[in-house]
């Protein structure tokens, strides 16, 4: 099993050298089977894994990565309950997305085609290394690795030069995440003189409050570059210039997830600093309302949708930090299923809309994209929370341990719900509903797409739909939620001290507040109208000028200060000092000159002086 | 008489010499200034030759002899040295038609 | 005060003051005179410090040959009194300040020395008898080296005079 | 006996070359040296440590206290090989350049292999000097008759530079010889040394300057991307991949072991300027337009990571920076060649007159691509694997108190490196094609093999670094044990 | 003694060698002829083969280090002669007479190596400074030559002035001229003593150019001819230094504490005055007049340690500046245009030649494998084993790193710049000595035990 179990990872890495180094002479066909295929034996893989029952704690060691001294990092998998579940996700959605790809990218040169899928398995291959790793470093091989090619992705159209600047700051601000990450896995190494998880867990006693509260924040700081949580958010929504099926695999379904996964993994050291834990709640509640405001005016359909993610994950990160691991994990899970279904969704649109983004100039494409628009609608149910459909209990579940928690929380997430079903509806119903806008040109071009395209949307709209049981609360199953049960030996479930008709109600209140959100946005948009300008609005739009404010507090002051310091610093303090030394050299050589007259006299003379100092030195000084 | 008036009249004999050197630019004077320094060495020899044959003529009747020779070599020597030197005098009088020390002053910095 | 501390003062002072004539003196053979006064008197003081053969020799050598051929370049060049261009006063008197300085440095380092001579005239170094024997014993090396001073200075002579 | 070839080849090699006076058949020679030094590197690689015939000693200067000792112990191993890797590499990249009189320029580049190889193996202080400055002279020469417009004034600059450091070191390395009881240059005398502390303080600063000035470490810098903007680019590689390295070498083996008190009690000093360093040449490197000075601040940037890592005397940091040596040397190496290559084909390094090259040569493209992402020590590039044990060096540091605030700032340059490296790909590879780069052609064959070959090595060791901290290991146990301090820390 | 006498015969022979041979060539083969047998007198003795036994009655001792530098002085007057003898024509029409003076100053030279009293060391000075007055004024029709000969003259009589009143009060303190005795009266430190001492080391100082006393140096070294220039700089400097240093080794060695502070700050004031200022000389040989005062202040380093070291490494030192000065001199005096600009793009046109100027150049920079370099390094290592000296060491290393900047202007000037080509004439002799005397640098530079063996053995 165990070398069934390295395939894992191995098999898309060699679909990615493959179609990588053979982009010029492969036909798309045979790229796009490799690069389907290689995944899909890799999902069928974890599948024997999962069915087999073969996960377990214990590592699987291959051979030392570095090992230097005290320095110990072996190259180990740790394939247990949790890993298995993500391993699932990744290679399940991931093929789903490939495939779509094929069709979605069609257009495409033939190298770029198979650029495009080197790209998309080393992906996968990151981020499997990413939840198979059994020790930290190697999750942050995966976690760079997923930021490589989720910057490789972003940047794919690389002739765009606003793409090319999205990249950039995707990869940058993942970076600063990763520093703290970085800092933390120093951290663990210098207290415990180790990073393997087991090793680390069984001796969480042994670190004192503040290391662990130490370690376990900077960990989150990189959570929060991964994740897209504030304050490091802003680089997801501008990550859809990649092409769309790149954006539901990766910056929906998985690679955003490596932050949850990353706390839901440490749990143990999360659990023990209960600080941290409320800095994460409130960094994710904080988010998921943020991103939740500004979704509500965004008029590009995939930044609705990037924004959307942003909001959901921050739900994710309220679960963790109320200690709510499983409920987070649950929600990534179902998460994956319909904003990946919502993502490919709306690239059926635009590939539909020969290109168009801005739902402004879409409307009516109902009966057009039937297929496209009976799985949106799903999506959109799902992620609005309306039972029974897997995103009511994936947020239900959040919500409740929320409510326990702190009721602010609660509050939060509960107006982000009702936000979250309002703008998704608000998208779905200007899309779809009303007449069409586009051109006339776009009129006739406009067509259901292929089956390699609408198939992933059928069956992730299953998996929408049914994905929630699995995780179906106490109230409703006996013998508790299966997910939790699944997961215990890796992650503890929260243990509930809500009385079960509080459960219900509080599930009501969300799916009314939910309902009727919708029902505001059919009222509003299911005919089009031009929005008015309102003031709020207009911050609404332009994100609350976040963009702004980071250009303005940092990307400037550093550039300004690279500046000074290159033209200021540097050439008129470092280097004329040091050329100043020469010239002074020079100088003092052109006035000591002054001292050779030519005159036998002044010679003569400065020698008796000379002379009579060292006279008046020696004779009278020294003694 | 003190051994010490000699040195000090032997001095001022020669801080003279080196004035002059310094006070003059007629090459000549100065080249004769620095023969009065030489004859200021000359006279502090001689005496110290004499304090020392004082001193050690118990042991040794001609010590002290040294002095008043090493006077006859610098006699030797200003002799070499003066001819040298009025050779150059003239020949510089020959060609600048000046002996003004100054005069020269080409070679500089 | 004896006959020879009269004779010594007397000596230096004369020696000195026609040493300050001979630095001061506009005419360049006046300068010339002063300074065979002073070869005078020091030989004087050769003669009081009974080193009688080099009393004779510098005034045969110095007095006698060295200045007659200063006087003679003097002649030749037909240098008059106002052939001299004076120096700049501020030049003039650092120099005077410094040697005086130096000097009083000398002298302020030097009067520590006391040895008495008894006896100026007595010993019988200075003779040319005693002074031949050590030089060709002891110092015949030095002075067969000295005949190659005397050539190189000649053969320089030469060099220098002879035209082209 | 090997040992010695590894120097030999080099110098005889060069002094041929010199004899050639024929481009074409200079080069070929030259490169065929180089291709033998590797052979030789590589046979002493394979030989069990402590073999007879990696060391080589012979009398010399005995007056002097000084013989003539070479040895191939674990850093050197790893440095020599760098060098003999490198400068095949650099000849196969550098083929097309057409210097004038080739035969000098490529006799001057051997005889600096070997100074270098030199100043790795020598095991005399003395000796170790004499090289230090053989490898510097023909550098001069090379800087001053190949390189660019301001060459003159620039490359003087660094020589008076370089020069005055090692003059102190000079002083420095002589003290010690004076206080080693058997008046001796060699090693082993001077790591017996147990000078007292003002002695030592001292001495310290005499060595460090002039590696300081080598490698280079903040405010010693200034000599540098002018040097590396002005050399022809054949030599700037040899700059920047290999000689900046003896700096780091000279710290560790002559002045951690020698004088531990200092090295312990000047670390925090030392280290802050490192670290102020990184940040101030990352955030200069952000400002640059010119390939080669921003590739030049870069390389300060970690070259003051390393410096830094070296007073933080940890095991895991060492070995981290040994590998770092190493692999940076290769990666810069790389970004050299790419430089040369756009250079030669666009005739300007500007970023901004640059722009869309990736679509007309997409071969180099994806070299560059990779060799910058190693420079951004992305994971499984061997530079992550050498940063990575650099920062944890520094982090669990004991011998400072300011560890983990020193890893936090000097991390920031992972950012910043971020920043300016993506900034180069994207200006230089990205958007659009424009009127100078239009008629882009891709790389030539030659050219593709030495960056595979440099890729390959960046990746080789990224995923499977244990054979070269394998070196080292033994070397960097002794080290530290030479510069034990522990009895100091309470 | 082999050499001094041998080298005096020379000299009248060559005196005379003028009415003898019509031919400059004939002179000139004659003088070398005559060298090469004083040099290999000189060797003889060194292995105890003495053609005249004379008893010096103590006045002169050659002994090994004695010995060595005549050796060394004679074969750097060799390589002189035969670099640079053809250039003496150049200066005036008395060629045999030029050869006699400089056998006059090997002579001179031999006695200042091996003098053991004062009064051979003021003949040995002596007979070392009359020939170069008339050697410096010998191109009478140039107002230079004459300027610099008068100015040297008449300076060097005021420092014999010095001098000799040093030794008066030495005389005056101690009763006697002998190196030995003297050192054994030096018990008891007198005034009259230090006084004389500091009278001497002025004097010597200026004999070595020395800063504060060095003020001819610069314009007697322009204004001479080139060819004698070279002679002047090398040879005889070096041989003031040997007098220096056996003069304070031999006879105040005991009273070190008394001038050792005067001497440090000698040597400091001389590296400083000599290196800045030839930072800024736009003319070669000025430049080079300079550079010789500096490197007086690394030998005065050798005064101030006064060790075994040092006396090894002055020999040393001479040896390699020698060489390295006479090189390049030999080259400049072919050259029209002094200015470094004179020498753009010599390398161009004359690789070889400029390759070895580069030798000498390192050289006289110190940068390692060429003898400059260990004569240097000998001087730091003598004056760090005498200890309490290191800011001295140390402020010697970084005037030696300004030293760099003028030495590398010639080399840019050579290498890097292009300029018109001069049309200097070289024979296949010339290039073929020259590259060996370049070779002989960089042989002394690696094995400097071939020097110094002598002195042991």
């Amino acid at each position: 099993m165990n070398k069934l179990i390295a395939l894992i990872p191995l098999l898309p890495f060699i679909g990615f050298l493959i179609n990588g180094l053979g982009r010029k002479y492969l036909s798309k066909g045979l790229i796009g089977i490799i690069g389907c295929g290689t995944v899909l034996v890799s999902f069928i893989i974890s599948l024997m894994i999962f069915f087999n029952g073969s996960y377990s704690t214990t590592p699987i060691h291959y051979f030392n990565f570095i090992q230097a001294g005290t320095l110990k990092i072996p190259f180990a998998f740790q394939i247990d309950q949790l890993s298995t579940l993500f391993l699932l996700i990744i290679t399940g959605v991931g093929f789903l997305i490939h495939v779509y790809s094929t069709s979605y990218m069609h257009e495409e040169k033939r190298e770029h085609f198979g650029r495009y899928f080197s790209y998309l398995n080393l992906f996968v291959f990151s981020m499997l290394l990413l939840v198979m790793g059994a020790n930290y470093v190697i999750m942050f091989i995966g976690w760079e690795g997923v930021g490589l090619c989720s910057y490789l992705l972003i940047g794919y159209w690389f002739k765009n030069t606003n793409y090319n600047n999205a990249a950039n700051k995707a990869f940058i601000m993942n970076r600063i995440g990763d520093l703290g990450f970085l800092l933390a896995v120093f951290w663990l190494f210098a207290k415990l003189g180790t990073a393997n998880y087991t090793e680390v867990f069984a001796n969480v006693g042994k670190l004192s409050s503040s290391d662990i509260i130490g370690i376990t924040i900077l960990l989150f700081v990189g959570a929060t570059g991964k994740s897209a949580q504030i304050p490091l958010y802003t680089w997801l929504p501008d990550a859809m210039a990649g092409p769309t099926p790149v954006s539901a695999l990766i910056h929906a379904a998985t690679m955003v997830t490596a932050g949850i996964y990353m706390i839901a993994r440490s749990n143990a050291l999360y659990s023990a600093a209960p600080l941290t834990q409320n800095i994460v709640a409130i960094i994710g509640a904080a988010t998921a309302l943020l991103a939740a405001t500004i979704a509500l005016k965004q008029n590009d359909i995939k930044k609705v949708l990037a924004y959307s993610t942003v909001s959901q994950l921050g739900y994710m990160f309220l679960a963790l930090g109320t200690g709510a691991y499983v409920a987070a994990v649950f929600h990534v899970m179902t998460h994956a299923f319909f904003k990946a279904l919502l993502f490919l969704g709306s690239g059926s649109v635009i590939h539909a809309m020969s290109g168009e983004q801005d739902i402004r100039f879409m409307g009516g494409l109902k009966n057009k994209l039937k297929i496209t628009y009976w799985t949106f609608l799903i999506g959109c149910i799902a992620i609005a929370g309306i039972p029974p459909f897997s995103g009511f209990f994936s947020k239900d579940a959040i919500l409740l341990s929320a409510f326990e928690h702190n009721k602010f929380l609660y509050a939060i997430g509960l107006i982000t719900a009702a936000l979250t079903a309002f703008y998704m509806f608000r998208l779905l119903f200007i899309t779809f509903y009303g007449g069409f806008r586009g051109d006339e040109e776009q009129r006739h071009h406009v067509h259901e797409s292929p089956a390699a395209m609408t198939v992933p949307l059928v069956i992730l709209a299953v998996f929408s739909i049914i994905g929630g049981f699995v995780g179906v609360p106490e109230v409703f199953t006996h013998g508790g939620e299966k997910l939790a049960a699944f997961l215990s030996p890796v992650v503890p479930s929260a243990t509930h001290h809500i009385e079960h008709s509080t459960e219900i109600l509080l599930m009501s209140l969300t799916t009314g507040i939910a309902i009727i959100a919708i029902l505001i946005a059919w009222m509003r948009y299911r005919t089009y109208k031009e929005e008015k300008y309102t003031a709020f609005g207009k911050v609404l739009e332009n994100k609350w000028y976040v963009d702004e404010l980071y250009d303005t507090l940092v990307s400037k002051p550093i550039n300004k200060l690279g500046g000074i310091a290159n033209n200021y610093f540097e050439k008129l303090g470092i280097d004329a000092l040091v050329n100043g030394v020469g010239k002074l050299v020079t100088y003092g050589g052109r006035q000591l000159r002054w001292l050779q007259s030519g005159l036998v006299g002044n010679y003569l003379l400065l020698m008796v002086l000379s002379m009579l100092l060292f006279f008046v030195l020696e004779f009278f000084l020294k003694r | 008489m003190d051994i010490k008036y000699y040195i000090f009249l032997s001095i001022a004999l020669f801080v003279i010499g080196i004035v002059g050197v310094l006070t003059r630019r007629n090459t000549i004077i100065i080249f004769m200034c620095i023969e009065l320094m030489l004859n200021a060495v000359n006279l502090l020899l001689v005496s110290f030759s004499k304090m020392h044959h004082i001193a050690n003529v118990a042991k040794d009747p001609l010590a002290g002899s040294d002095g008043q020779l090493f006077v006859f070599f610098i006699m030797v020597v200003a002799a070499a040295e003066v001819s040298v030197g009025l050779a150059i005098i003239v020949m510089m009088f020959r060609n600048t038609h000046s002996i003004d020390v100054n005069f020269l002053n080409r070679l500089k910095h | 005060m004896s006959i020879t501390q009269i004779l010594f003062w007397t000596l230096s002072i004369v020696a000195l003051f026609s040493a300050l004539m001979m630095i001061t003196s506009k005419n360049p053979v006046y300068s010339v005179l002063w300074l065979i006064v002073t070869f005078f008197c020091i030989s004087g003081h050769y003669i009081l410090l009974n080193a009688q053969f080099l009393a004779i020799v510098n005034i045969i050598v110095y007095a006698g040959a060295i200045m007659v051929l200063f006087l003679f370049v003097i002649m030749l060049m037909n240098l008059g009194k106002d052939t001299e261009p004076q120096k700049s006063k501020w030049l003039k008197l650092a120099s005077a300040v410094s040697g005086g300085c130096l000097l009083l440095v000398l002298i302020a380092v030097l009067r520590k020395t006391e040895t008495h001579m008894a006896d100026l005239t007595s010993g019988e170094i200075g003779l040319i008898q005693n002074l031949g024997k050590v030089l060709f014993n002891q110092y015949v090396v030095p002075f067969e080296i000295s005949s190659i001073l005397f050539l190189s200075a000649m053969v320089g002579a030469v060099v220098i005079g002879k035209k082209e | 006996m090997v040992v010695l070839l590894l120097i030999l080849i080099p110098l005889i090699g060069g002094l041929v070359s010199f004899a050639l006076k024929e481009g074409e058949s200079a080069k070929t020679w030259s490169l065929l040296v180089s291709i033998a030094t590797l052979a030789v590197s590589l046979v002493a690689l394979a030989l069990p440590d402590h073999a007879p015939s990696l060391q080589f000693s012979a009398g010399w200067m005995g007056s002097l206290g000084s013989s003539f000792t070479i040895k191939l112990d674990g850093m050197s191993q790893l440095l020599c090989l760098l060098t003999a890797i490198s400068y095949p590499l650099i000849f196969i990249a550098t083929w097309k350049t057409e210097y004038r009189k080739a035969y000098n320029f490529y006799a001057l580049m051997l005889l600096t292999q070997a100074g270098l190889i030199g100043v790795f193996t020598s095991m005399d202080a003395l000796l170790f000097y004499f090289f230090w400055e053989l490898a510097l002279i023909p550098v001069y020469f090379l800087c001053s008759q190949w390189g660019g417009e301001r060459r003159i004034p620039v490359t003087f600059k660094f020589f008076i530079y370089t020069f005055t450091g090692s003059v102190l070191m000079l002083i420095g390395l002589l003290y010690l010889y004076f206080q080693t009881p058997d008046r001796s240059f060699s090693i082993e005398s001077f790591y017996r040394l147990d000078l007292p502390v003002k002695d030592q303080y001292f001495v310290f600063w005499l060595l460090f300057v002039a590696f300081a000035v080598k490698m280079p470490v903040f405010p010693f810098h200034t000599w540098q991307p002018d040097t590396y903007e002005q050399s022809p680019t054949a030599t700037t590689m040899v700059l920047s991949g290999i000689m900046v390295k003896m700096g780091v070498f000279g710290v560790i083996r002559w002045v951690l072991p020698v004088l531990p008190i200092a090295a312990y009690s000047w670390g925090d000093f030392v280290m802050s300027l490192a670290v102020i360093g990184i940040i101030y040449a990352s955030i200069i490197a952000m400002r640059q337009d010119d390939l080669k000075r921003l590739i030049a601040y870069s390389s300060i940037a970690h070259i003051g990571l390393m410096a830094a890592t070296i007073f933080a005397e940890t095991e895991s940091g060492l070995q981290g920076v040994m590998m770092q040596m190493f692999n940076h040397g290769i990666n810069i190496l790389g970004l050299w060649i790419v430089v040369e290559l756009i250079e030669r084909q666009f005739k300007t390094r500007k970023m901004s007159e640059l722009g869309g090259i990736a679509q007309k040569a997409p071969a180099l493209a994806i070299l560059f691509v990779i060799i910058a992402l190693a420079n951004i020590s992305l994971p499984l590039t061997n530079a992550f694997v050498g940063e990575f044990m650099m920062f944890n060096g520094i982090f669990s540091s004991t011998v400072t108190k300011y560890n983990i605030v020193f890893a936090a700032l000097a991390g920031i340059s992972i950012i910043l490196a971020a920043v300016y490296t993506l900034n180069m790909i994207q200006k230089v590879l990205y958007g659009d094609a424009n009127a100078i780069t239009a008629k882009a052609h891709d790389i030539s064959i030659n050219e593709k093999f030495s960056l595979g070959a440099i890729v390959l090595l960046i990746l080789v060791f990224g995923i499977y670094p244990q054979p070269l901290l394998n070196l080292t290991d033994g070397f960097v146990e002794t080290i530290l044990k030479e510069a034990n301090v522990a009895y100091l820390i309470k | 003694m082999n050499a001094l006498i041998l080298s005096a015969i020379s000299a009248v022979i060559m005196m005379f060698s003028g009415f003898m041979f019509k031919q400059k060539s004939a002179v000139r083969s004659l003088a070398i002829i005559l060298l090469v047998v004083v040099t290999i007198a000189n060797m003889l003795e060194m292995r105890g083969v003495a053609f005249f036994h004379i008893n010096t009655i103590g006045m002169l001792a050659f002994d090994r280090f004695a010995l060595l530098f005549s050796l060394i002085a004679n074969l750097s007057t060799l390589v002189f002669f035969l670099l640079s003898s053809k250039d003496m024509e150049k200066v005036g029409v008395n060629y045999s007479e030029y050869f006699a003076l400089i056998f006059f100053i090997l002579s001179g030279v031999v006695i200042s190596a091996s003098f053991k009293s004062l009064l051979l060391l003021f003949l040995g000075i002596e007979i070392l400074s009359i020939p170069l007055y008339i050697l410096t004024g010998s191109d009478k029709r140039n107002l230079k030559s004459i300027e610099a000969s008068l100015k040297y003259f008449l300076m060097g009589s005021f420092s014999t002035g010095l001098m000799l009143m040093g030794i008066a009060l030495i005389y005056g303190a101690t009763g006697t001229f002998r190196l030995d005795l003297i050192e054994f009266a030096t018990g008891n430190t007198s005034l009259l003593l230090i006084a004389g001492v500091m009278m001497l080391l002025f004097a010597l100082s200026f004999k070595v150019s020395a800063a504060p006393f060095h003020f001819w140096t610069p314009d007697v070294y322009d204004g001479a001819p080139t060819v004698f220039t070279s002679f002047m700089a090398t040879i005889v400097k070096a041989a003031g230094f040997i007098a220096f240093m056996r003069l304070f080794d031999e006879a105040f060695g005991n009273i070190r504490p008394e001038w050792r502070l005067i001497v440090a700050i000698i040597t400091a004031a001389t590296l400083f005055i000599g290196n800045i200022t030839a930072v800024f000389q736009q003319s070669v040989k000025r430049m080079l007049a300079y550079s010789s005062i500096a490197q007086a202040g690394f030998m005065m380093l050798s005064i101030y340690s006064l060790n075994a070291d040092a006396k090894e490494g002055l020999l040393l030192y001479a040896a390699a500046y020698s060489l390295a000065t006479i090189g390049i001199f030999s080259v400049l005096i072919k050259m029209k245009d002094y200015t470094f600009d004179g020498f753009n793009g010599f390398a161009k046109h004359q690789p070889v030649i400029a390759a070895s100027l580069v030798v000498f150049l390192l050289s006289l920079a110190g940068i390692p494998l060429t003898a400059g370099f260990l004569s240097k390094f000998y001087m730091l290592r003598a004056t760090i084993a005498a200890g309490s000296s290191i800011w001295l060491v140390i402020f010697a290393v970084l005037m030696a790193a300004v030293s760099v900047y003028y030495y590398f202007r010639l080399i840019q000037a050579m290498y890097f710049k292009d300029g018109m080509e001069q049309s200097i004439e070289i024979s296949q002799g010339y290039k073929y000595t020259l590259v060996s005397v370049a070779a002989l640098t960089i042989i002394l530079g690696v094995f400097p035990n071939l020097l110094t063996y002598w002195l042991y053995f």
